[in-house]
């Protein structure tokens, strides 16, 4: 396989482009937000594939 | 729009970053240098 | 109900108005690479990844109202 | 159960294949869907194009490692002409990763009856926003207060200077979406295009013997456009690599 095969040579991701995982974490968390939010819009809470229908509630709200 | 569909922004971004964290690691740890290693052999195979 | 699908159309329809400007701007950048590279040869290299960069952009732009009239059509 | 492909949308669904859930904590973030499947089809034909063509202990090495090698000296001297200076080579992985991540992405999404990866747009554009708010932050990190001097042309006048900094505010801040709308509209539309063209002449050339003979005209109308859709695939990962590029040297370098 790759690893085995050629050498894993040490390089500072974190260092260089720390800035840029702060960035997509903000980001997840803004869809988060935004996923949450449009979930429990009245166009999409009696979707099937709602995740709550799979923690077991029944109830068309 | 089935992509403004909102039960799988998460689902997108997650396994999206995901991929890219991993092929981020690849490429700077082992892909790129390989490459850097083959041309500085070349290099120097050229002077003999 | 048929008001609202009805302007959704028309709204649709005008939307596809945008792709012109898109037509007239990659004619612009193809032209000009012609012009240049018919004036001097040697920097045919060195200009066709920027008119290409050129013609990716402008048809992006175009491609922006395209993307409005699919939203409109089937998105709203 | 013959499906109808009603609306030429239908191509960009998702569907769950194994969907985890967890009674503590809400998991849908997680389950296993068409989109994660092909990331990791992304992932392992990219893991399989180097696996195969770096392992080869030859120095010359394959006709495959010639390509890996264009693509890569293309991507680092575009990267050298753009950013320049000293500093180029850190985001030289970050860049070469975006290009070949996009590229593998397109060519796979272009297979007929595959999910186009660029085509999500909540991907694409959380993609270019990450990468946005990532150079501002960079760029404050950098040159502290200093940044908004990016705002400000050289030489302009000062009684212009209040217009000028918010149009180039606006021109900034625009970069995070369109950026990633590019490239995702571009996808969008071209899968798009060649579904309700297919799907026309299909039922053009269905009808009778002689409809049947007269399709391929547009047939062969069609088949150019699947190259051109080939060429925007590659040219828009390009293009994608580029600009993210020298916004980093706007924010590394500030003019």
């Amino acid at each position: 396989m790759k690893f085995l095969g050629s050498k894993v040579y040490r390089y500072p991701v974190f260092k260089t482009y720390w800035p840029f995982f702060v960035g997509a974490v903000a980001t997840y968390y803004l869809i988060g937000k935004a996923q949450s939010a449009m979930e429990n819009s009245e166009q999409y809470i009696n979707d099937p594939r709602h995740p709550r229908f799979r923690r077991g509630e029944k109830d068309q709200k | 729009m089935p992509q403004l569909i909102p039960f799988f922004f998460l689902n997108q971004l997650f396994y999206g970053f995901l991929t890219l964290f991993i092929l981020l690691i690849l490429v700077s740890k082992i892909i790129l240098p390989y490459i850097l290693k083959l041309n500085i052999v070349r290099s120097i195979i050229v002077k003999f | 109900m048929q008001l609202v699908l009805a302007g959704k159309y028309i709204g649709a329809g005008i939307a596809t108005v945008g792709l012109l400007g898109a037509g007239i701007g990659i004619a612009i950048v193809f032209a000009a690479l012609i012009n240049g590279t018919s004036r001097n040869p040697g920097i045919k290299d060195t200009i066709f990844p920027y008119a290409i960069l050129g013609f990716a952009l402008s048809e992006a732009t175009g491609l922006f109202c395209m993307m409005n009239a699919f939203l409109l059509l089937y998105g709203v | 159960m013959l499906t109808y492909i009603r609306s030429p949308l239908d191509q960009f669904d998702i569907s769950i294949f194994i969907g985890l859930n967890s009674p503590i904590c809400d998991l849908s973030a997680l389950d296993f869907t068409t989109f994660s499947l092909y990331t990791l089809i992304v992932l392992i034909t990219i893991i399989l194009i180097y696996n195969i063509s770096l392992d080869r202990k030859l120095i010359i090495g394959s006709n495959l490692l010639l390509t890996i090698e264009s693509t890569m000296d293309t991507i680092i001297n575009m990267v050298k002409g753009q950013i320049g200076g000293k500093a180029y080579g850190y985001y030289v992985p970050l860049i070469y990763t975006l290009f070949i991540f996009i590229l593998i992405a397109n060519l796979i999404g272009m297979i007929p009856y595959n999910f186009a990866i660029a085509a999500s747009l909540i991907f694409i554009i959380s993609l270019s926003f990450s990468l946005w708010l990532g150079f501002t932050i960079l760029g404050f990190y950098i040159h502290k207060f200093e940044y908004f001097s990016l705002l400000v042309p050289v030489g302009t006048p000062i009684a212009l200077l209040p217009l000028l900094v918010l149009i180039e505010l606006l021109s900034y801040s625009a970069r995070a979406i369109s950026l990633g709308l590019r490239l995702a509209a571009n996808t969008l539309s071209g899968h798009l295009l060649m579904g309700i063209l297919g799907g026309l002449v299909k039922t053009l050339m269905s009808l009778n013997i002689f409809s049947f003979i007269l399709g391929f005209i547009p047939l062969a109308g069609i088949f150019c456009i699947v190259i051109l859709e080939f060429a925007i695939a590659c040219i828009q990962a390009y293009v994608f690599t580029i600009l993210t590029s020298s916004y980093i040297k706007d924010s590394v370098y500030l003019h």
